[in-house]
């Protein structure tokens, strides 16, 4: 097979990969970059675990080719804490108990922390449809709910 | 597989024609990629046209046509408020499409090409009246959307030819569209009944309209009955009740997975009533 | 076991602190099944059938194997022969020998040194089959001329004349049941059906397995318990137990789907054959065709009434296909099904058929929603018959200490009048409802489990404390663990680390299943963690020279007792600590032991919905969980629990369900189609946490996990009934079939 | 001598009878006096039985112990999620 060399940029770092132009981009992150925040609970776009962000868009990457990210920037779960200091997000998730096997809780960070930027003080509804792509069979999605908007309302607050 | 990046819809199209083997365009990727994970199709070129300059664009022509590229993602015609303004139907179809996530990919022409009579976007698209600009071997044509699908995952589309644009007209003076579905989720499903109008009216009286059904045959429905039943009204309980009847009677669809014959019959005439009365509240409230 | 038991003046029991793995959970550094990776490691993939039920003639890997890269291809004839009993079925359900069973069974393996490369190699693995009929609902199943999957393969229960599908039967009761039914002043009986759910976890199966000629091998999985999948993969395999290494990964939810194994012993026989380690990890797809659904059922309930709520018999018959295999939960589902109510005369009896599907797994209480929904539903359809409060008609027969219960036994203390009390005083049950929409309520148990358990505890030189335990975390139970061994140590609850070790590491344990974990690894971290304190005890005597029984354990430190003990300074446990090693060595705690005092736990659900009545649209309102806990070690992760349960619940209620074709196969193999609730089809879910203490454990502790999944399925379908004014007794409640109960009634 | 309740479908190797009445001081004596007086019972307790002594459920613990008082019951085992 031909391999095609990719150079992007993931987490503010340039990085370099050697794709499969068969190869998503939740492959080569996982496989080529050691990068396993992102899960595969699906490989079809319909659960969200794989979630990134691509030049700032939500996407599932299991739902965009490795080779597709040429020149693109990606930010993933392994990016959102400022070195050791958590984000809100984080934060409120581990207090709100907003995950229990915590598969899905990557995914659904980089999906809620693309909501927050683009909307500071979302309704309930408003979380619940954004998030509606990322699939939590653990929780009833209760507190991983709550734990968005008390992040949001931290965030707004600019504790 | 081999991946092509190719600089002009000419070029895109002169790799598939010359091809022997199975190929695919890429855009979004949202179809191309499951099937490719589900072995359903596994393309021997795969040909990404988001290298085309010209593919993001959303613009309102001087005629005050609606041209769309073909790369543009659902989210990026949803944060478009002037295209939301026109013709909210058709963006609110597209916005329906899967997740937030696969609102970051799926483009209106994907979903057209995919060739799903559920598909979500295109019943809003045919009853808007769009067509859209193919390039192929032969050169360029301009071809209604409603023509484009042909049965389950299929389309009319001849080998080489590829899809630049989507074309609205221009949305005139108190016109309204709306689009509704149903799934028995809130979200993440495939449409089980799918209902577009598009309506005009004078006053309160209906002057135009054009109903379109989706997941209720092999291909989209376009219901003239459905249509003539709202022209000449003020959406009056009678007409409704004849739309409706038209909406059902227009159904020819099939037992699955997803819904029964009885049911999708009997909703589709539920959603013309509902659509309907949302495009007309938008076409009394529109300039 | 005397317990040394304590139900309140906790310090630390009852609170919520940040569970120890928050952190790698929250940055994508936990390591779950798939994210392990080897040296030289090679990539496995099944070959599956795409029949309901074939002869598998023959098997061509030629081509496969002549492709660069493909190291080696494994079929039934790689794994040793002879084996019995559930060791057959589980090696037959991994790889099938004669006969391919269900659609996506697995009839052979391939490893390559790409996923991508095997992937290719599987499709170039030529299988011949030779296409039997099937049969896949389990009426159908029964029935004379149905094809018979497994002749001969019953057991000594089954009555003659049955169908050979037919593997086990089951018949129990008590009391007069004729002369229960003449008492009553309404006597009802219905048939309800449930079709077969998944456990939908979203991690699917994976493993990395390595297997060497000399039968030493090790294992990384995501599993509920380890030790079971090294029983397993070792007689799949022919193999020690002691050999075989299994060390778990983080899980991604299993609620009871890992608690068996599929992939693993074909990963280690495909290591074993390639010589190097091998990585299998299932696509959705596999994980929805081919793992362990629930059994789908058919059950026919009758139940007796007089005109004041008092229920004087009742009788229910469970038919239960569990796919190609036997042990559909027949049991657990009859002894569920009435064990709510102290009724006179019961009596209980059960089907357990083969069916051409999956071999069914556990799920959240396996057996007990199905029950549920056919007993709870007709409990509601009397008491509106008779124009009776439907909670208050619970209360007045339910069953409470003292009661004998439906399934023999009498109840020691339990918890359903206190949630029955709890749910008729809460607010939710008083609201007003608008057009369209209906309010359900129902009940339901599970008996919770004990099961073989091992733990050790170890001190360290700075006073902190590290404890072992065999049951995988899968929801938040390292911080029960740390909270409880800090209540009985006295020390802050980050001073505790709680590991989940490997096989190698304690003596056997039973997975995390059966509401178990936070129960008996509980019960045996508290009994470790105070050996600890009782060997500090030891040396502080030692030191200030008195005897042991006059040094008490204290708020972490040993302090001197009673009249001869004499005036010391307590010695805290990081002093005590920092000396171990001059003071006679290491400290170290052990227990193990097959806990039998796990409580029952019972809940009672409150649930709104609307219903359109042009679509039959179902949406939830409102909701409102009450259970008992016992007692609630850290109360976020059991409100957790309780929400999981009737989120999943709503889902079997409404949406869920496996649809095979006419051709036997499965048509929902994905996530869109294999419709689970997601965020924005639920509501907040309230929780109410009734503390019942349990006496069998030292703090009072029932499991928790299961029970909430079993009173959603019958609570909406009695919310749709009262929002529509139709019974469906058939799940799912899907649109269609509301619709259609819809306009047949006019 | 302790009373040991069976569930129905054990009638037919027990002649009959729901409750069988054996000698026994723990679990362990109770189910091998259980298998000498009814043969037919072996495969069923080697397949694997729950036994309940006053309400609680006893899996594996053969040296519990039982007496004349004690109301037993022997169970189906049962596997949870």
């Amino acid at each position: 097979m031909t391999q095609i060399h990719v150079t992007t940029t993931v987490n503010c770092d340039e990085v370099e990969f050697l794709a499969d132009p068969r190869e998503t981009l939740l492959d080569c992150l996982r496989d080529k970059l050691g990068m396993t925040g992102a899960k595969e609970g699906c490989g079809t776009g319909d659960c969200g675990a794989c979630s990134v962000t691509v030049d700032g868009r939500l996407v599932c990457s299991c739902l965009v080719l490795g080779v597709e990210a040429q020149g693109k920037t990606i930010e993933t779960v392994e990016g959102i804490a400022d070195g050791e200091k958590l984000h809100p997000l984080q934060r409120k998730f581990i207090q709100h108990a907003a995950l229990q096997c915590g598969i899905c809780t990557p995914g659904i960070l980089v999906a809620a922390k693309a909501l927050l930027a683009q909307n500071p003080d979302p309704t309930e509804e408003e979380v619940r449809y954004w998030l509606a792509g990322n699939l939590c069979r653990c929780t009833g999605y209760d507190k991983i709910i709550r734990a968005v908007l008390d992040a949001a309302v931290e965030m707004r607050e600019g504790v | 597989m081999r991946y092509h990046t190719p600089a002009t819809f000419e070029d895109a199209s002169a790799i598939a024609a010359a091809t022997s083997g199975v190929t695919r365009f890429l855009a979004g990727g949202t179809d191309v990629l499951v099937q490719m994970r589900a072995d359903i199709v596994t393309p021997d070129d795969l040909i990404d046209i988001k290298h085309i300059p010209g593919v993001k664009d959303v613009v309102l022509e001087d005629d005050g046509c609606w041209r769309i590229g073909a790369a543009v993602a659902g989210a990026e015609l949803t944060a478009h408020a002037g295209l939301c303004a026109d013709w909210p139907g058709v963006v609110e179809g597209m916005g329906l499409v899967g997740s937030t996530q696969v609102q970051g990919r799926a483009t209106l022409i994907g979903n057209l090409c995919n060739g799903s009579p559920a598909a979500d976007s295109v019943p809003g698209l045919a009853a808007a009246g769009a067509e859209v600009s193919v390039v192929g071997p032969k050169g360029a044509r301009q071809v209604k959307v409603e023509d484009i699908p042909a049965g389950p995952g299929r389309t009319t589309l001849a080998k080489g030819e590829v899809i630049a644009g989507v074309y609205l007209p221009p949305r005139g003076k108190r016109g309204g569209d709306a689009y509704l579905r149903f799934i028995p989720r809130t979200e993440m499903d495939i449409a089980v009944v799918g209902c577009a109008v598009n309506l005009r009216v004078d006053g309160d009286k209906i002057t135009e309209a054009r109903v379109v059904l989706g997941a209720v045959a092999p291909t989209i429905v376009v219901v003239a009955d459905a249509a003539k039943a709202l022209i000449g009204s003020t959406l009056d309980a009678a007409a409704l009740d004849a739309l409706a009847a038209a909406a059902s009677a227009a159904c020819r669809p099939i037992n699955d997975k997803r819904g029964t014959i009885a049911f999708r019959t009997d909703v589709a005439g539920v959603l013309a009533r509902r659509a309907a009365k949302i495009a007309y509240d938008r076409a009394r409230g529109a300039k | 076991m005397p317990l040394d038991t304590k139900t309140t003046g906790f310090k630390y029991i009852g609170t919520r602190p940040d569970r120890p793995d928050g952190i790698d959970k929250v940055t994508g550094k936990a390591r779950y099944g798939a994210d392990a990776y080897a040296p030289g490691m090679l990539h496995g993939v099944m070959v599956r059938s795409p029949h309901a039920h074939a002869k598998i003639k023959n098997i061509d890997a030629s081509k496969a194997l002549a492709l660069k890269g493909v190291k080696a291809v494994v079929t039934r004839a790689d794994f040793p022969t002879g084996l019995e009993g559930e060791d057959w079925n589980i090696q037959e359900n991994c790889m099938a020998g004669e006969v391919a069973l269900y659609d996506g069974h697995a009839v052979a393996a391939v490893a390559a040194t790409s996923l991508l490369l095997a992937r290719e190699a599987a499709k170039l693995i030529e299988v011949d089959y030779e296409v039997l009929p099937h049969v896949t609902d389990v009426d159908e199943a029964m029935k004379p001329g149905a094809p018979a999957i497994r002749a001969g393969a019953a057991d000594y229960s089954v009555p003659e004349g049955l169908h050979p599908n037919v593997m086990r039967y089951i018949e129990y009761g008590h009391g007069d049941l004729e002369a229960g039914f003449a008492a009553a002043d309404l006597v009802m009986e219905n048939t309800y059906k449930t079709e077969a759910t998944h456990q939908g976890y979203i991690e699917p199966h994976a493993c990395l397995a390595q297997l060497g000629a000399d039968g030493k091998g090790e294992m990384w999985v995501c599993t509920q318990g380890h030790w079971f999948v090294r029983r397993m993969s070792a007689a799949a395999l022919g193999i020690d137990v002691a050999n075989l290494r299994v060390t778990p990964s983080e899980i991604g939810g299993g609620f009871g789907g890992k608690t068996t194994v599929f992939i693993e012993p074909v990963a280690l026989a495909l290591s074993r054959k390639a010589g190097k380690p091998v990585k299998m990890v299932m696509t959705r797809s596999e994980v929805l065709r081919a793992t362990g659904p629930t059994s789908s059922s058919s059950i026919d309930v009758k139940m007796g009434m007089k005109k004041d709520g008092t229920m004087t018999a009742a009788k229910v018959t469970m038919r239960m296909q569990g796919g190609a295999f036997p042990m559909a939960p027949i049991d657990s589902a009859l002894d569920c099904a009435f064990s709510c109510y102290n009724i006179p005369a019961v009596h209980h009896e059960g089907y357990d058929v083969l069916a051409n599907r999956p071999k069914q797994a556990a799920y959240r209480a396996p057996g007990s929603p199905m029950a549920a929904f056919a007993t709870e539903s007709l409990v509601d359809e009397m008491c509106r018959a008779l124009k009776l409060d439907p909670l208050k008609t619970r209360l007045q027969n339910a069953s409470r200490e003292g009661t004998k219960a439906s399934f023999g036994p009498t109840f020691p203390r339990i918890g359903l009048v206190e949630t029955l009390e709890a749910a008729i005083a809460h607010p939710h049950y008083a609201a007003p409802l608008g057009p369209n929409q209906g309010r359900g309520v129902a009940s339901g148990y599970w008996m919770n489990w004990g099961g073989e358990t091992s733990v050790s505890a170890a001190l360290g030189e700075d006073g902190s404390v590290t404890v072992s335990v065999g049951t995988p975390d899968i929801g938040g139970s390292r911080a029960s663990m740390a909270l409880m061994a800090a209540e009985a140590l006295g020390i802050p609850y980050e001073n505790v680390r709680v590991n989940i070790a490997d096989t190698g590491s304690l003596g056997v344990n039973e997975p995390t299943h059966g509401s178990r974990a936070t129960y008996a690894s509980g019960l045996a971290t508290i009994e470790a963690v105070k050996q600890i304190s009782t060997k500090l005890c030891q040396r502080a005597a030692d030191k200030w020279g008195i005897p042991v029984e006059a040094v008490i354990w204290e708020d972490g430190s040993a302090k001197p007792s009673g009249p001869n003990a004499g005036e010391f300074p307590p010695l805290t446990i990081g002093e005590l600590a920092a000396e171990m090693g001059g003071t006679g060595g290491p400290i170290s705690g052990h227990f193990e032991a097959t806990p039998s005092g796990h409580g029952g736990s019972f809940g009672t659900h409150i649930v709104d919905v609307e219903v359109d009545p042009e679509t039959g649209y179902t949406s939830v309102l409102r909701y409102t969980v009450v259970q008992d806990a016992g007692k609630a070690i850290h109360p976020a992760y059991v409100e957790g629990q309780f929400q999981g349960g009737a989120a999943q619940g709503i889902g079997w209620a409404l949406n869920e369900e496996y649809i095979y074709g006419a051709d036997g196969r499965l048509q929902n193999t994905v996530f869109l189609d294999y419709r689970i609730p997601v965020a924005s089809d639920l509501p907040m879910i309230d929780t109410v946490i009734v503390e019942v203490p349990n006496p069998g454990h030292p703090y009072g502790v029932r499991g928790v996990g299961e029970t909430g999944i079993t009173p959603p399925l019958p609570a909406v379908a009695n919310a749709v009934h009262a929002a529509a004014g139709v019974r469906l007794r058939s799940l799912p409640m899907s649109p269609p079939r509301i619709l259609a109960a819809i306009k047949a009634k006019g | 001598m302790v009373k040991v309740h069976l569930w129905s479908g054990l009638r037919r190797f027990t002649d009959g009878a729901d409750v069988v009445e054996v000698r026994a001081r723990t679990v362990g004596e109770m189910m091998k006096a259980l298998v000498e007086a009814h043969p037919g019972l072996e495969p069923v307790i080697k397949a694997g039985v729950s036994v309940s002594v006053d309400g609680k459920l006893i899996a594996r613990g053969l040296h519990e112990p039982v007496t004349d008082d004690s109301e037993v019951f022997l169970l189906r085992q049962l596997k949870g999620g």
